[in-house]
């Protein structure tokens, strides 16, 4: 199972190198702050440190002290743009820890949010990738037909981001028969765009001059280092929540993971790869959406619809429970446990997908040039906000504020220096 | 041709004017355009002159490990040697001001030394990015400087083969003013195609334009040379990146598509004038509209090797072979 | 390829939405007293879907005081007023989930269309919802 | 794989010391196939022995380990993803195991499976435990030199957070 690329011992190669250059916390390729260590020999990688943490903002920590439905709404600020996954993995894991059941047409309305956020996840990813390697042009343009997906998800729900749909014991808005044909409109249009994005993306010559072999994640190094979601794939690992244990309305259809060899090519885990795998799973999406809206089923929305109820049902409840969810960018794990009598949650645990492949981006880094940094870091569609969800500025309160007061004085000093 | 010294002074510094606006509003065009290619309304026209006038009052920042003198003098010496360029180039029917003093290949050496410039910038900031930056802005001149050498050359060695023995074949005004396209057979015509070709290519690298804008390329190395460059310094940088994409442009045209339309349309004097030099900036735009704003806008950003893979491969071959067929067409 | 598209694209109109307008103004308060005065006019915006989550509204008349919004929301938006037994929103913490309206036992709140909230003062007048406005400015610590 | 098959991977090699919590079974959609969750709890001695049961049965993927601090011991929960690849073939299991505050320390399994490091990490900083035979013992997430342990609920530093938290808030109602 190892391979001898996988260095965990940073340290130790250090030696032999000729100098090394910091990629953060902020860096213009970087949408997010984390901090790269690259050591390099001339243009070529040969070491890579990485330290996440700047972006830790305690919500675990905020959770346990509201009651579940308020952490429910922190939870979908974990990530703005899985803004519906964490929410689903949490209400999986309260409703398994509290036993409540949630009512299938609830379930189908959850599935194809995710499933939307999924389109609008790999759009946004792909114009990322595209401004990574220089090519503005087609940033604009998939952000551009990202718009249409963005419109849907609000009409549905209310909200562009953070959408609010999902609550403990079901959903809070339907989707009624007048605007399943926005619906079905839109997928309409992105089943055109598709040969598009194709045609942009992996006909491309300067973007395959950009990402073939670049960035490779073999798939012994993609088990070992437990990669998930598309960046797992794109190594020809089958492994899709989706698949190995549906839930929702996924239980009802047969979702194969998206690995290249759908497109015909033989998984390398370069970035290329990883784009096959984004552009595929979007018409795989499309798909699982247009299949839900045509068996969805009747019924109620909330098992327990009156709020007071709701939160006397969650206040009695005892328990754990755990909850997945597919999310875009792999999957999203939330631990949960509850107590008798206490409103908050006593336990809550989030794995996010960043946090699952951050070792993954080792192998990917070494052997690559800086060219490639900007692409790679991409590549697994990082999210740091995501990963890093608890920070403590100081340890003495004092101190951080006097540090503020420093700053300010240094800036007013210069300003005035300025000024004249 | 004998200019009076006060004249002379005066028509260098309506030249340096115009080049510079000149560059601004090519800026400005290249901006726009590129921004409703991709779907954007993009800045106005005037934004380069408003981001000019922004960075000279802005402080001027000098990094505390920098090299202070060289870090501040790079920038004159980059916009002195394209302004230079100006006065050697063929505006419509002018001729150029100091045709008598230099030739093309002084042209070549001008050429190279904003880039030179830039590469001593970005090691005297002593910032790991600019250092990255300035190895690569050297990888890059390397890379196209031979094929530009070759188009340049080539064409002046025809042209020696054509014109009567002693004629300064290497002055940008004799090669402007014999345009070799009337004056070599159709295997030479398909020479100077290729020989253009490469030219094209050529322009966005000499201006580090997508996709050759790896000595900047902002995603990986934060603006690579540029990074510790602040207000005057940077300004300076920005007029003469602009006063060059004219020079370029101005090249390709005096040394391919040099002709005036006042003959055509039968017009002499100043109306003559006016009518070439406004299609003087026709064939300009034209010229940096294909040359650099399509290509940046379509393309993705090479990476270092592939770059000097790209020049040193087919770029030289397509020059040499240009420069192959001018050979045979002179002897049959 | 993509040449077609970027040609195809010069002539057509951006997808930019020009709100409020193309370019920034010489003075932006000034051209804000224009609009004002009815002197200019600003491109309007994308008109907003009828179920948008927007601004609350608050009818205090139907409001109970039961305190059930205060416990849900995440944001902590809503403050209790303990002497009239009613609620005053800050509107520039809302998170905009709307909890609060499902929450609510008499219909008391709703959500309105409303998103144009930028201000420069968190707690300006249209940034607080609660009662009336006059009840507002007796409540209002102006003696402080 | 089914919950059972998995329960009999981990008695083979562990045999009585593993205790079996319970298995769950969750139906979604129609409600035809099952997915199900295993909870399997194995003294801290063992837990080498029952993820190396797993690797050499199937290629686990570790999830994430939590934490949970219940007074005088750390309960760990291992959440490892078992048989992936094939439709409705996973289970996720939840290996539990717990550390008395007294002797704060664990095995890496960061040798069987590479992936846990980043988790195993996380745990070291943010409980102040040992983790024995880890090759990265820096802190991730906290800064490099933080002697805090943010997730103890005994950690007495964090209480003047938590009031600065709650001065924040008040501050910001306008009446204030």
């Amino acid at each position: 199972m190892h391979n001898e690329r996988i260095n965990i011992d940073l340290e130790a190669n250090k030696s032999a190198v000729a100098y090394s250059i910091p990629i953060g916390p902020t860096h213009p390729a970087l949408k997010e702050p984390i901090r790269f260590s690259f050591e390099l020999d001339g243009e070529r990688i040969v070491g890579v440190d990485i330290k996440p943490g700047f972006a830790h903002r305690g919500i675990e920590y905020m959770g346990m002290r509201r009651n579940l439905i308020q952490t429910l709404y922190l939870s979908e600020r974990i990530c703005g743009i899985c803004s519906i996954s964490h929410p689903l993995a949490f209400t999986m894991a309260v409703e398994h820890a509290a036993g409540i059941e949630v009512p299938p047409r609830a379930q189908a309305i959850r599935t194809i949010i995710g499933e939307l956020e999924r389109i609008h996840s790999h759009i946004l990813w792909a114009g990322v990738g595209a401004h990574e390697l220089g090519f503005d042009t087609l940033l604009h343009l998939t952000w551009n037909v990202r718009e249409k997906v963005m419109d849907l998800l609000e009409s549905l729900t209310g909200n562009r981001v953070d959408y609010a749909i999902p609550i403990i014991s079901g959903v809070r808005r339907d989707i009624p028969e007048e605007k399943v044909h926005l619906a079905a409109e839109a997928l309409d249009y992105y089943k055109r765009l598709l040969q598009d994005l194709i045609d942009a993306f992996l006909h491309d010559k300067s973007v395959e001059m950009r990402t073939k072999n670049v960035g490779v994640l073999t798939y012994d190094e993609a088990i070992a280092l437990c990669a998930i979601g598309p960046t797992a794939r794109a190594s020809g690992v089958k492994k899709d929540v989706r698949q190995d244990w549906p839930y929702y309305g996924f239980a009802d259809m047969e979702v194969r993971a998206i690995t290249p060899e759908d497109f015909g090519r033989e998984p390398v885990g370069d970035v290329y790869d990883n784009i096959i795998v984004r552009v595929l799973e979007v018409a795989q999406s499309i798909e699982i959406i247009e299949r839900c809206l045509e068996t969805m089923p009747s019924g109620e929305l909330m098992s327990i619809p009156k709020i007071p109820a709701l939160l006397a049902a969650l206040k009695k409840a005892e328990g754990e429970g755990i909850g997945r969810h597919e999310a875009p960018r792999g999957e999203v794990f939330h631990y949960i446990r509850l107590e008798a009598d206490v409103e908050e949650p006593v336990a809550w645990k989030v794995r996010a997908p960043t946090y699952g492949n951050l070792m993954a981006w080792v192998p990917k880094f070494l052997g690559d040039e800086i060219a490639d940094i900007p692409i790679i870091a991409a590549s697994i569609d990082p999210c740091m906000c995501c990963m890093d969800r608890m920070h403590f500025v100081s340890r003495d309160g004092d101190q951080s504020t006097r540090l503020k007061e420093e700053l300010v004085r240094l800036s007013r000093e210069k300003t005035r220096r300025i000024c004249g | 041709m004998t200019v009076s010294v006060g004249n002379a002074v005066w028509q260098g510094l309506i030249i340096l004017l115009g080049g510079g606006l000149l560059g601004l509003v090519y800026k400005g065009f290249d901006r726009k355009l590129a921004a409703q290619m991709q779907g954007r309304i993009g800045p106005p026209l005037r934004q380069p002159f408003f981001d000019v006038v922004k960075l000279m009052v802005k402080e001027n920042i000098v990094p505390d490990h920098a090299v202070g003198w060289l870090f501040n003098l790079m920038p004159v010496i980059s916009l002195a040697a394209v302004a230079t360029i100006l006065f050697y180039l063929p505006l419509g029917g002018y001729a150029p001001l100091l045709g008598g003093y230099g030739d093309l290949v002084l042209i070549l050496y001008l050429l190279a030394v904003p880039a030179l410039a830039m590469m001593v910038g970005g090691f005297a900031a002593s910032s790991p990015y600019a250092s990255v930056g300035a190895q690569r802005e050297m990888v890059m001149l390397m890379s196209y400087e031979f094929p530009l050498a070759i188009a340049l050359v080539g064409l002046a060695w025809r042209l020696s083969t054509i014109l009567p023995a002693g004629s300064s074949v290497f002055s940008l005004g004799v090669l402007a003013a014999n345009p070799l396209w009337g004056l070599v057979g159709p295997l030479g015509i398909v020479g100077l195609a290729l020989l253009m070709l490469a030219l094209l290519v050529v322009t966005p690298a000499e201006l580090s334009k997508i996709p050759f804008d790896i000595p900047e390329a902002e995603t990986e190395i934060a603006g690579g040379i540029l990074a510790e460059y602040s207000g005057r310094n940077l300004a300076l940088f920005y007029l003469s990146d602009a006063v060059k994409t004219v020079v370029m442009g101005a090249l390709v045209v005096a040394l391919f598509i040099p002709y005036g339309l006042s003959g055509l349309a039968g017009l002499t004097g100043a109306a003559g004038a006016a009518l070439d030099v406004v299609f003087f900036l026709v064939k300009l735009f034209v010229v940096v509209f294909v040359s650099v704003i399509v290509v940046r806008v379509g393309f993705a950003r090479l990476k270092v090797n592939q770059v000097a893979r790209l020049f040193w491969l087919p770029v030289t071959a397509f020059s040499f072979l240009g420069l192959l067929l001018l050979a045979v067409d002179r002897v049959i | 390829m993509i040449f077609a598209t970027l040609f195809k694209q010069l002539v057509r109109r951006p997808a930019t939405n020009p709100f409020p307008v193309k370019y920034m103004p010489r003075s932006v308060t000034g051209l804000l007293g224009k609009v004002a005065a009815g002197k200019a006019s600003i491109h309007p915006p994308i008109p907003a879907p009828v179920d948008l989550r927007g601004k609350i509204a608050y009818d205090a008349e139907k409001c109970i005081g039961c305190q059930l919004c205060v416990r849900v929301c995440p944001a902590k938006v809503i403050e209790f007023l303990p002497e009239e037994k009613k609620i005053r929103m800050y509107v520039a913490r809302c998170t905009f989930c709307a909890q609060c309206v499902d929450a609510c036992p008499v219909d008391a709140l709703a959500t309105t269309p409303d998103f144009l909230l930028a201000d420069t003062d968190r707690f300006s007048e249209n940034l607080i919802v609660q009662a009336a406005p006059g009840a507002a400015a007796a409540a209002a610590p102006e003696e402080e | 794989m089914k919950p059972d098959e998995l329960l009999a991977v981990l008695t083979g090699r562990v045999g009585s010391d593993v205790t079996h919590l319970r298995t769950v079974e969750h139906r979604h959609g129609a409600g035809d196939h099952p997915i199900y969750d295993l909870w399997v709890e194995v003294p801290r001695e063992r837990l080498r022995d029952a993820i190396g049961a797993l690797c050499a049965a199937a290629s686990p993927q570790i999830t994430t380990i939590s934490g949970d601090d219940v007074g005088d011991r750390i309960t760990l929960n291992y959440h490892l993803n078992v048989g992936w690849g094939e439709h409705y073939s996973a289970v996720a299991l939840l290996l539990r195991t717990s550390v008395p505050k007294s002797a704060l320390s664990i095995d890496t399994i960061s040798d069987l499976i590479p992936g846990a490091l980043t988790a195993e990490r996380e745990k070291r900083e943010f409980y102040g435990m040992t983790i024995d035979g880890i090759p990265d013992d820096r802190n991730l997430f906290l800064p490099e030199d933080s002697t805090i342990h943010p997730w103890r609920k005994d950690e007495e530093s964090l209480r003047k957070t938590e009031a600065e938290v709650k001065r924040l808030v008040k501050w910001e109602t306008r009446d204030a």
